[in-house]
């Protein structure tokens, strides 16, 4: 199994934890000091230049991953249910990431929350994703994941599940 | 209802009788009727009666600092640009080519000697007045003098860097309409260390399928935040277990800050004002590290002296909403424009302000509170989201006419006038904003 | 006509004259107006004068059984919450909190001692009673007795299990409305070896772009079956040719029946009763397999005796109507709640019963009616759903604006008031419908 | 304006005052209210006295060649067949059954020995005829004669075997309409070597979130092309210096046609007719390389003789605008179809036509044209169909209600009522528009 | 090549067939015991325990891929043309499925039929997809197929062309 | 590296090309004989014996890469921004084409204009692409690509950026 082929699987895991609704393991793929980063401006370099769609720390994801395992009732809103479709998966240069391998990958994400709105139930995003990975054993922790969505200057109606 | 796309609903029954003198009735002293949120023939209404009328904030003057430089906005459905002149001056025009009528400027911002319509490339220079036209002859005397300049805001007035405009020339000054509320733009820029304030040219929006008014009568309510929120406090709090308070990264403070027991609520000041505007007192402390801190008083006691340098940082309010075009957040210097985009669909975008020479974690700090309190990814903005869209869905149908806004009718701190003051768990913001919109509304001028 | 979303059309001439005279004029003896089906405005009225007076199936006791349990149903365009108190008794809530308005439930169903609002988790008791508002004092007067209580439908009564809304007081009641069919909803009960009847709680739901009376007008509809799903029917004889008439699965065996030859249909039954009901005889006769028949036929005998378990299993009536809201199955313990959305919008949800004790072949079999007969991947639903599209774009627009529904006008098997009986092919049922319609529309009351 | 989905807009003032007489005031010498392009109750009126009274063009007798051959078309929004008999007679018949009025055609062509309804299996002659009903019986009386024919077109003509359209008895002739413009069907037709022209199946289309008037106005506008297209003249230019003038591929040079100065089109003539038809003399020279420009003289003088051949190839015009349907070319063998949606929402159908017998470069040509001129990937198109949509976002909304059309106003080339010349810089044809809208919308008849 | 290889090349192979429209060589993969399953409820496991929107047979199959053969004229429904996009297949745990392999994949599937409804004439799937697959030769067959579509508890318009 | 390995990393590279603005770039990747065509029916063989929505020589393919890098204001459209995910890559019979492979792909295309239309401001496109690539040194360039939209008989609204 070649490196590529690795992260390949280890970025299938992490889809299919989300699409299976289990937040808290998907959180636990996070490091310590990890960073998760949303921009609206895809030239933004520093996370804290401008406002962002989202930058959690592990603190903020563990909180994310929290709220979406609360029961139904508690919360107004209905769980969301995706289905993360991963492709053109290739290594990046590392830069000054502090991560062993920098990986580039194509993300198109349907998402569906029961709304009653009809068709506008569903909803399809897409972006260019960018993974800062550590080996960790045989697998790999995120320590770095920046989301640049395709319409990240556009507004967003209310979004529980992460990307 | 599941309008699939928030398609403009059919007039209620705009057919069956006169709009005009049903306007009047339909707000009470202490409750509302659904149609003010559902019927679209109100809300066409309220782009020329209220956002036709009311001053509306439409942005910074860093927005467009350099000479040619503009930058489009919205008065309620109506888009407009604001440009600086050669000499430094600002206008602001019509965004619409005189010509055919198309938008002139699709980009949010841009520079240029003159505005110029891609179409037939007509160009008006940024006063708007018509330049040139290819062929000119063949327009011959209908070209008459300033017939197709573009058309200007009525009234387009600063306050201290931050720009209000007002499409209607029989409107109150700029500073009475803002009345008291100036001190919430005081308490951003005051905090300024060299005076200088600059937007952030990267703006963060969310949009919901429901009336612009929700937003209004959400982000003055303090009851709400235990309840609605009580999925992010549960999480947050299971985070702080983990963690220990004194580890916790801000945005998790200011999840768990919407778990506060109405009791401090009960104490804390909410203040309206004439032509609906409302603020209450702040809640979500914002201290800053110790070296930043301290750098920072000395900037502003340099700038202010001690005294005022002191009042300055001792000013904790919430947010200010300025009826009916955006919220204000002077210590987190983060201003929210609410642009009203059909009856049953609203955007709302964040700006976030840099307060040139501070510490880097002031407006580190800013960005934070702006990504918590503006992003669609929030939790804390997810939940009043989904909950404006089920209150849209509910006053969609039903006989169920009147909706009340009752709380804290007849408890009062202070009354006069000019400024009432009342616990910040009363809903005397939401009917404050109704009266103005009841009086601007049946205002037939 | 290609409205790119069903959003609600223009009102036709909503403008133009009064719709209220209107009304009569649309439904003739055997030709009905085309505006019936396209103009948002009668839509609009059709909410409040035929959903809110007829009786309304809105679901079975089953999917509310515990105390403190609660589905959400819809009557018309109304969402209501269907709730069991501790006590055990029904009750039928109007799903929308009486502070601003939202959506109470927005799950399908639930669980909990009390309903309670996300918004400022005001809580109200099963039967609807405000029983906690966050600091009452604030109301102070405004919070007397009851005035805030959830709104409840006028009437809620149950038809051996199946449970029946309506939100006007002055309608019949539900016997007299539901007068001959209940023999449908008995013939679905009674083959219940121990009188027991559970609903699946997972609904399949099907959606089309277009009126919700084209459903109405095509399950009783008998001549369509070999033209619609004529490429079906051709497709399932290529199969069976290749496996042999005797190992066809049930499903195969459905699309095959619709290629039963119309003097078939001729010589079956169509019942039509007042209130706009309807069913046609049987004709997909569902045998199980010997030993699970021996076995159920036992459970029958012991539970009605010999002669009543065979009288149950002699009924066979294809699809019961039950204007407007609803299409039933015995034989197939398969029910099917037709939902208006919009006036170019609907939805079908199906729901499947077990009846609880019989062998898992009666089960099975319901199961695999209800997928062929609900599923909008159903090569049968397929057609359908196209041809009510066809109908809903052809009648949109132009001149041709008098439909027929003339076929079996003066076709007759029996003829009393009650209860009216005709051959199968005739479109008496829409006919019949159309009365109804006229009669609820036209009552200004 | 950002209906998020190009929905019907709320009519303006239907309710307000009555529309009918505001249309005449609509329309002045040298502006238009913007209500014309934006408001759906006068859309729908269009639809009815415009195009339900005007010649439209509906397709090409090559389109439905074989008996029992036919092809669906719109009629404004209503759709049609055009179908040909067993004689090869041609009829034209309302695509709608006339039973539950669903769509007959679904598909764009086909071929039959009778149309008939998927529903209930109604079958139709090519000449619209009921021929057969599954159980006539059940019809008995209600089946007069002819009660349920299809609904044919009042007029169907053809004019050198491209076909039109007439909804309405009480029309002027297809030639009186044609008027002069019938010279450029004359200029396809001519160019035949074998007076044999086919339209080619494929269809290219286009659509934009805009009013279908706007393509009229933009097609013979000989000002905006340098203007609008700048960026693709600037980006031609650019593959020009590095591939050298000759040897750039046709697509490139049309690209750079646009950047042509304006006075090449001051000298043009733009020539405008009753009923609201223009054409401008051509701008964009096709030359054929040498082999097959030598032949294919040779095939045109051996059938018009040389002095006719050399007249039909000295004919050099831009586009024709045959108003309110369709855009043709001549030299390139294009027509384009405009298909109003809904009031901002229009879709143009673009057909090439093959020159039976020519060389194949005359077809490879015309299909070069056919894609730059009517695809939505083209970026001269993808310029134009922007600008539309920034129109119906300037006009939706604001206090500037009147759009000029003034240039040219008083420049004439010559000036006949039957044919009026102008420079083809000139607005004129935008104002005879404009004309012959006022003109067909006002007559109540 | 892989096994996993081989099986995502199998799986491409079947997204080809159906995007082509050769819906009778698609329905040739199944094996004559199989099950072609499209259920409501994500957490259902027994097929017949609720209903579904597809629970075929290997006829009711053939019978689908026969009415998609039959001529347009003679159904009232346009020929629908889809773009199969699968990716992230992986082994899954075989369970008590009688088949060599079971693969999980994630499918995003583009369906567009004209019907004079502009943009939503296209209509765009999303489905966490679980095949059973049986060793042929060098190929498969498939002796079972689950497609849990994202808003499997959302109403659906007509849908021919099977997933 | 299989030759497969090298292909699916040659259309990922023209992918990021597309996504990342670079169209300069990205046109020269195309021979100069080239062909670039988005032809309407799935049926045709002959690019000149019908009307295509696109069909591009290299010309005219330079002459799009040149507009896009335009700045913006000299042109009435904003810049387009898009995520292309290809999956599903395989090799085709080469048939009569002048290169050394033709590769089958399916494409899922996510476009984003900032246009004030809402929702609408995004479109998905998808297709099954058809590459003749010829060996340049270790990579490729491409002599030949063909576009079948699943939609290609529908209307298109502006379409800037290429597929
Ligand atoms: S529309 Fe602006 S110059 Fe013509
Ligand atoms: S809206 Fe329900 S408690 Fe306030
Ligand atoms: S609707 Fe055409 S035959 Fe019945
Ligand atoms: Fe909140
Ligand atoms: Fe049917
Ligand atoms: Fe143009």
């Amino acid at each position: 199994m070649s490196t590529l082929d690795a992260v390949r699987d280890f970025l299938a895991l992490e889809a299919r934890l989300l699409d299976s609704g289990r937040y808290r393991a998907w959180a636990d793929l996070y490091t310590e000091d990890c960073l998760y980063w949303v921009p609206i401006d895809p030239a933004q370099t520093d996370p804290y230049a401008a406002p962002s769609h989202v930058l959690d720390d592990k603190q903020l994801i563990l909180a994310r991953a929290e709220r979406l395992e609360v029961p139904r009732h508690l919360s107004p809103e209905p769980a969301a249910r995706t289905i993360h479709a991963v492709s053109n998966v290739v290594f990046e240069d590392l830069g000054d990431l502090a991560a062993d391998y920098r990986v580039g990958s194509t993300l198109v994400c349907v998402e569906y929350r029961r709304r009653d709105y009809g068709e506008a139930d569903q909803r399809t995003f897409a972006a260019q994703v960018s993974h800062g990975l550590r080996l960790e054993g045989a697998s790999f922790r995120i320590a770095f994941k920046r989301v640049d969505l395709v319409n990240a200057d556009a507004p967003f109606n209310a979004i529980a599940a992460p990307f | 209802m599941n309008a699939p796309f928030p398609s403009a609903a059919v007039p209620e029954n705009a057919a069956v009788h006169d709009l005009e003198e049903d306007l009047g009735a339909l707000v009470r002293e202490d409750h509302v009727h659904r149609r003010v949120y559902t019927d679209p023939a109100i809300f066409r209404l309220e782009m020329t009666r209220l956002f036709g009328r009311a001053w509306i904030y439409v942005g910074h003057e860093s927005q467009a600092s350099a000479p040619g430089a503009w930058f489009t906005a919205e008065v309620g459905t109506q888009s407009v640009i604001i440009v600086r002149d050669e000499e430094g001056r600002l206008h602001g025009l019509y965004n619409r080519c005189t010509h055919r009528g198309p938008r002139l400027c699709s980009q949010p911002s841009g520079q240029g000697p003159r505005l110029s319509c891609p179409y037939h490339g007509w160009s008006f220079s940024h006063a708007g007045e018509l330049l040139s036209t290819p062929l000119p002859a063949g327009y011959a005397e209908s070209l008459r003098r300033g017939q197709y300049d573009l058309a200007r805001v009525a009234q387009l007035q600063s306050y201290r860097g931050f720009l209000f405009v007002n499409l209607s020339r029989d409107a109150p000054d700029l500073l009475t309409y803002l009345g008291h509320m100036r001190t919430t733009i005081d308490d951003l820029v005051d905090r300024a260390p060299e005076g200088v304030v600059e937007a952030s040219p990267v703006v963060l929006k969310h949009s919901y399928r429901a009336n612009w008014k929700l937003t209004f009568e959400n982000l003055n309510d303090t009851i709400h935040a235990g309840f609605a929120h009580h999925a992010s406090i549960l999480a947050s709090g299971k985070v702080r277990e983990a963690y220990g308070e004194e580890n916790l990264s801000p945005s998790l403070r200011m999840m768990l800050a919407n778990g506060k027991n109405l009791r401090f609520f009960q104490e804390s000041e909410m203040v309206t004002e004439p032509f609906g505007h409302s603020y209450i007192g702040g809640h979500i402390g914002a201290k800053y590290s110790a070296p930043s801190m301290s750098s920072y008083v000395a900037q502003l006691e340099a700038l202010h002296g001690p005294e005022k340098a002191e009042a300055v940082l001792r000013v904790d309010r919430h947010l200010m909403l300025l009826y009916p075009s955006s919220t204000w957040h002077g210590r987190y210097q983060t201003v929210r424009i609410v642009r009203p985009v059909a009856v049953d669909r609203t955007e709302v975008w964040g700006y976030v302000f840099k307060l040139k020479g501070a510490p880097p974690e002031v407006f580190r700090n800013a960005v934070e509170y702006c990504n918590g309190s503006t992003s669609g990814f929030s939790p804390v903005i997810a939940d009043d989201l989904e909950l404006y869209e089920r209150i849209q869905q509910g006053n969609a149908f039903g006989e169920a006419d009147w909706i009340p806004m009752a709380r804290g009718l007849h408890e009062r701190f202070r009354d006069d006038p000019a400024e009432t003051r009342h616990p910040a768990t009363s809903e005397a913001f939401i009917r404050n904003q109704m009266q103005a919109w009841k009086s601007f509304m049946t205002d037939p001028a």
